[in-house]
Order: structure tokens, then sequence, then C-alpha cells
């Protein structure tokens, strides 16, 4: 396998399970360092808190807002270890169940919740 | 000796200075490759892409574009140098150095 | 033979795309106070969106990739935030805009005040949206988007000064009121060019699976579909300036609009007025919603498909339930249709840069297009299209505070 | 009639009068204002003439009618502000007067 480009392929692309359904995008790539060994690419996270930081302080300050105004306490992060990609290419595969995944909690929620009460909202294709 | 984790987004965009303490670019790629060792595959990173400045890198992704940008770099003195992970020192990784001197260093073609 | 079931879906949805509430509004009251004299923008309008439909479409055709999935991956987090923010906002108030045709139509039709509509409209919409899969939304809006044509015949009919109608689609300055020209200049320039537009043509050919092959259907339907849509537009304006101009009617309010067809065409031209207005904005308010939807859902990575069940791609259904009806709020409080469309066309001008540029860089990077990318006519015109959208960004503030109203 | 320069003063005052921040209250120019008046008349001679001829509903016309009204009745209460001369003030008065008779022409035609 050639090399890959971090900050191109693979940080902000498409996600998707085993049964290669939509779970999200890499917000942050998690790298360990240690004396003597080339940096290692450890962790995928999934996370909005994650997004958040990246665009910058103020960006955080309304995150966390937004959250307390939920009285949401905890953050519904993932973490995948980079072990689990199967295939790099313009989605990427990881070898997990998006069902159990806590950065999916929304969705499931929203799907339970919501969604799935209004009637027609669930069965064969459209 | 444990180790320590760093974000990605936390290196791109960072100054980085030579062994001199001058300013040679910002962090614009990391590259990787796969490597088997002990037994396990891991994604580690293999050189780091520094230049001159990231806007113009961004935009300098297609074949006209790279031309153009070619042509209009000269005149800016936009540089990338391609850097050997070994001689990166990230020890702080919000203020990276290279251990060598920056005319040591192999630029990107 | 189906490639040219799509080619002829295509074009109509183009027809029914092009002629909104926007166009609509803003053709008219170019026509009513400048004559023919505003259309060359209407050319200029037509011809760059067909230039940002065709590459969209081709990028998506050939990296079988969206163009809000390209604007995160390829450019970040950080800068995606940008165009993305700006299509959403300014997407929400043409999207209120489009509500506000719907539910005019409606009062013209009913004398039932238009603001009673706006919730309805919204749920109908909804409805669709909830029940109907990504091809009845297509097919369904551009089939009976035909009675736009109507447009066209009351131009016809009226029998346009030819030469005159040709020198205008050079510019021209304007001999009074040159605050008001520019401004119904860069209005009519944002009704022509919508982001949604491209975006949803761009997610549309995601959700009916185009590859390579359907190149020629995208070259098609962009260059045909727009000669029509801009053709109406163009209609519009026309009617307006025989209709309107020669009177001095100047177009305050949506009622006055509706004069346009009944004048050359009696009573059938009201009710093809009433039923285009209704339906070409009904179709635009689902567009406009799902391209909304879309965005957000390729931008975060959600599941997102309208060929899906609601339950399966939750937030994604959810997020076009609660747009819809967040829009049909201002028209539920009696806010003024004609001057919320106004304001949405000439923001929707100023957001263009975020939209236009990044496509430049994506229509140039061969990992994504291999041999189709941009030949350099193709980047020359996208070139001055970004230049002209710098133009409209930094000209739409001060047009607004003169020449509006 | 030199409209275009007065327009674009106007617009100019009105800009800097915005910028102040007082832009809220003060009433649109007398040319507007005028133009504004003359559109409605125009508006009802051909919604008139349309329903004549059978091309407009009663329903569509009652709504232009309440438009022009409305337009009327705001004219009314700004316009004797906004015009300064006593020239200024005959042709307010006679903006206003052509656009009731055109709303009762149309009344008469409609037959509300």
């Amino acid at each position: 396998m050639g090399t890959v480009h971090l900050s191109r392929n693979v940080i902000d692309t498409q996600l998707v399970d085993r049964h290669q359904q939509k779970i999200g995008r890499i917000d942050e790539l998690l790298l360990e360092l240690e004396e003597g060994k080339p940096p290692r690419v450890a962790t995928i996270v999934i996370s909005g808190a994650a997004r958040a930081r990246r665009v910058g302080g103020w960006m955080v300050a309304c995150h966390r807002a937004v959250h307390a105004l939920l009285g949401q306490r905890a953050e519904h992060e993932s973490r995948v270890p980079f072990d689990a990609v199967r295939c790099i290419a313009d989605t990427i595969e990881l070898d997990v169940e998006g069902n159990t995944l806590e950065s999916l909690r929304l969705e499931r929620w929203l799907s339970e919740h919501v969604i799935g009460r209004i009637p027609g909202a669930s069965g064969e294709r459209k | 000796m444990s180790a320590r984790t760093v974000a990605l987004s936390d290196l791109l965009g960072r100054t980085v200075r030579d062994a001199d303490g001058r300013k040679i670019g910002r962090i614009e790629e990391l590259n990787a490759e796969i490597s088997l060792e002990h037994g396990r595959s891991d994604y580690v990173v293999t050189h780091f892409s520094v230049g001159r400045f990231k806007p113009l890198d961004m935009i300098a992704t297609g074949n006209f574009v790279q031309q153009l940008v070619r042509r209009v770099t000269r005149a800016t003195g936009y540089r990338r140098y391609e850097i050997p992970w070994d001689w990166m020192d990230l020890g702080d990784p919000a203020h990276p150095r290279v251990r060598r001197r920056e005319d040591e260093l192999p630029r990107a073609g | 033979m189906k490639k040219w079931g799509e080619v002829a879906l295509g074009v109509v949805t183009c027809i029914g795309g092009f002629l909104e509430v926007g166009s609509i509004a803003t053709s008219a009251q170019g026509g009513a106070e400048f004559g023919y004299q505003l259309a060359w923008v209407l050319l200029l309008g037509t011809l760059s969106l067909a230039i940002l439909m065709e590459m969209t479409g081709r990028l998506a055709a050939v990296s079988r990739r969206s163009y809000g999935d390209l604007l995160r991956e390829r450019f970040g987090y950080r800068f995606f935030l940008l165009p993305f923010l700006a299509v959403f906002i300014v997407s929400l108030l043409v999207l209120a805009s489009e509500i506000g045709g719907v539910a005019i139509a409606l009062q013209l039709a009913t004398g039932v005040a238009f603001r009673w509509w706006a919730i309805p409209t919204a749920l109908i919409g909804w409805l669709l949206l909830w029940r109907g899969n990504f091809s009845i939304v297509e097919q369904g809006t551009a089939l009976l988007g035909l009675v736009a044509l109507s447009f066209g015949v009351a131009a016809l009919v009226l029998h346009p000064a030819w030469p005159t109608l040709g020198r205008a689609l050079l510019p021209s300055l304007p001999s009074h009121d040159h605050a008001r020209y520019w401004y119904l200049a860069v209005s009519m320039l944002g009704a022509s060019i919508s982001p949604y537009l491209y975006l949803f043509y761009s997610a549309g050919a995601i959700e009916d699976e185009w590859t390579i092959e359907h190149l020629g259907v995208n070259r098609i339907t962009a260059s045909v579909g727009n000669v029509f849509g801009g053709g109406l537009a163009i209609a519009s304006l026309v009617t307006a300036a025989l209709v309107l101009a020669p009177r001095e009617i100047r177009v305050d309010a949506y009622e006055q609009i509706a004069l346009l067809l009944a004048t050359p065409l009696g009573r059938p031209g009201f009710v093809f007025f009433v039923m285009t207005l209704f339906i070409t904005c009904f179709g635009a308010t689902i567009e406009i919603v799902l391209a909304m939807a879309y965005i957000l859902a390729q931008g975060f990575g959600w599941r997102w498909s309208e060929n899906l069940k609601p339950a399966q791609d939750a937030r994604f259904s959810t997020s076009y339930t609660v747009l819809i009806l967040l829009a049909a709020v201002p028209i539920a409080l009696g806010m003024d249709p004609l001057s919320l469309t106004n304001i949405s066309m000439v923001a929707t001008a100023a957001s263009l840069p975020v939209t236009v540029i990044p496509l430049f860089v994506l229509m140039n990077d061969g990992d994504l297009l291999n041999t189709n990318v941009n030949g350099w006519a193709s980047n020359l015109a996208l070139v001055v299209i970004a230049l002209l959208s710098v133009v409209l960004l930094v000209a739409a503030l001060p047009l607004q505070l003169l020449g509006g109203g | 009639m030199n409209r275009p320069a007065h327009t674009r003063a106007h617009a100019r005052l009105a800009l800097l009068a915005l910028l102040a921040g007082g832009g809220c209250g003060s009433p649109p120019p007398l040319a507007k204002q005028l133009e504004t008046l003359a559109s409605w008349t125009a508006t009802m001679q051909l919604a008139k003439e349309r329903h004549g001829a059978g091309a407009i509903t009663y329903t569509y016309a009652t709504q232009l009618r309440d438009k022009a009204d409305d337009a009327f009745q705001q004219a009314s209460t700004t316009i004797g502000r906004a015009a300064q001369t006593r020239t200024d003030s005959a042709y307010a008065a006679a903006a206003l007067d052509s656009l009731r008779t055109a709303i009762r022409q149309l009344e008469a035609e409609i037959g509300s």
C-alpha cells in the first residue's frame, strides 16, 4: 500500500461501518508519539466537541452553551482505534457495528422517539 | 517511557523552525505508510510536508492550478520540504523543530 | 431510450426549476421599471448557472460524490463551515420566499389571506418528502412545471420588438435611477444563480446513481434546460416590459404581478399565472429544503437519501421536517412575501463566492475527475463567474440600502 | 421633469439617515410616493379594464383593490410630511385624488 496523506485523504473523510452504512466523518485523528519511534496513527474520533475545537475557542464555547441548553451532560463521542480501518478510498470503512456507536446516539434516539412515531416512517423502501 | 498523544489538527498549520531557529514554513501534510512490526500492522507517519504557506497549498491540488501556482510561486518564494519523521522534534507539539538546518532539507518536486 | 427519458426529464426540471418566485418577481420588477434593458442580466445569469450546473453534475457523475461531501473532505471542517453557513442562511430565506409564493398563489385563487396558507403549504410539502421518493419529487414538480410555458406564450402574443430585445442582451447603462437599476440587476442574478440549484443537482446525480456514462445527459440537461428556463425568465421580463412599463405600473406587491398574463391571454392567462406561481414555488420549496438537508447530512457524514424510509436516516428526515416548518413561520406571521423575496435574492447573490471559488479547485483535481478536469475554456468561464460573484458580494449591501424598496 | 437627480439625491439622504440610525421614522421622499400612487392608480385602471374583459376574477380584483387601499391610506398619512412647498402639496393632493377615483371606478366595475 502506498503513502496515505492524513490531511488530504483521511481527516474529514466519510466513514462507513462494516455494513457500508454511513456513520459520520473523521472529526479528529490522534497520533501517538513515542521517543525513537515514528508517530503512530492511533485513534479516529467522531465527535462534535472535537469538530468545535478545530474551529476555535468561540466555537467550543458555542458548543458547550448548546449542550448546557439541552441539558446534555455527556458528550456523545466515539473513539475507534485506527486498527479497525479496513479500507481507505473515497470512504473509509471501519470494522465496527454502526448501531453500537456512541456518536450515533442522536440518530438512534430520533429514529425511535421522534421520527419513528410518525406514521409511515419505517418499513420497506419507498 | 509512556507514549504521548497529539491531535492531527493541532499539528497541521504549525510553524516549523529549523536547528538555527529560523522559520521554514508550516506543517501542511503528514504522510503515513503501513508498517509491519511486532506482528501487527500500523499506520505510521514517515514524513512531514512543510511549506511556506497553507492557503496556496490548499488551492494547488489540480493540474491547471498547480501549473498556475508553480508559475506564481517562483515570484512568491513558495517552498515545500519533505522532512523524514526522525528529523522532526515534536517534544513540544505546539513548537515543532527540525533537527537540521534549512539548507539541508530535501525540497519537494 | 432510458437516457433520452432522463434528458427530457432534466430539461423539464430546469423549466420548472428556473422560473420560481425569485425569477418571476425580480424579472417582473425589472421589466416594469426598465423595459427590456435588463435582459442581459438574465442572459448572464442563465449562462453562469448552466456552467455551474454542468460542472457540479460532471463532478458528481465522474467522482460519484456530491459537492457537499467534497466541500467538507477536501477543504476541512473549518473551511467547510463558511459555504455551509452561507448556503444555509440564504437558502432558509429563499425557502421562506418560495412558501410565500405558494401562499400568494392560493390567496389569489381563493381570497383567503396568504399568511393562513404558510403552515398548510409546509405540511403538504413535508408530507410529499415523507412519503415520496426522489423520482416522485423530481418528476412530479418537473412535469407540472410545464405550465410555466404560459409565460413564453404571453410574451410571444404581445409581439415584442425583437431588435430592441436583441440589443438589450448586451449590457447598457440606465438613463435614470442608477442605484435601482443595479439593485435589480443584482437581485435578478441572485434569482438566476441560486446555490441550492446546483447543490440539489449535484445530490440528485448521486440519488439517480449517475456514472461517467451520464456526462452527455448532464451536458444536455445543463445547457438545453437552462436555455428554456432562462428563456422563460426573459419572457416574464418582456411581458412586464409590455404590460406594466407603458402604464408606469411598478411592482410593489405580488398581487400586481398577476396582471402580467391576464392582459395578453385573458382569463386563461390569469389561471395559468396562478398555477405557475403555485407549482413552481411548491417545486422550489421541496428542492430547497432537500438541498439544505443534503448539505447538512453530507457535511456531517450522516446517512441520507430521499429514497430511504425516514426512520432509516432519522437525522436527515428530522432536518427537512424542522426546516420546512421553520421557514413557514415568517410568512405565517404576515411578513410581506415580496420584500422577503427581494432581500433573499440579494443575499443569494452575495453568498455566491463561497460556493463558486471552491468549485474551481475541485474541477481541476485530477484525482477526482481524471481526464474530465476542466479545460482552459471552462476554467476561464469559471474564473469570470467567480469574479462576478465577488463583485456581487461587494455590491450587494450598498445596493440594498440605496436601491431596495 | 428632473426626477432622476431628485431621486438620487433623496436616496443618498435616505442612506445617510439610515446610517445615522434614524431611517425608520422618516417618510419616503415625495417623488417616490408620487410614483407609487401613480403606479397604483394605473393598476386600478388596468384591473378595471381586465375585469370588464372577463380576464380576472372578482376575488382577485378585490385583493388588488385592498392593496391599493392600503397604499392610499399609507400615503395619505405620510405624504403631507414629505410635501414641503405649496406646489408639492398640490401634486400630492392630485395624486391621492386620482387614486381614490380609480379605486372607486374599480369598485363600480366589480360591483362591491
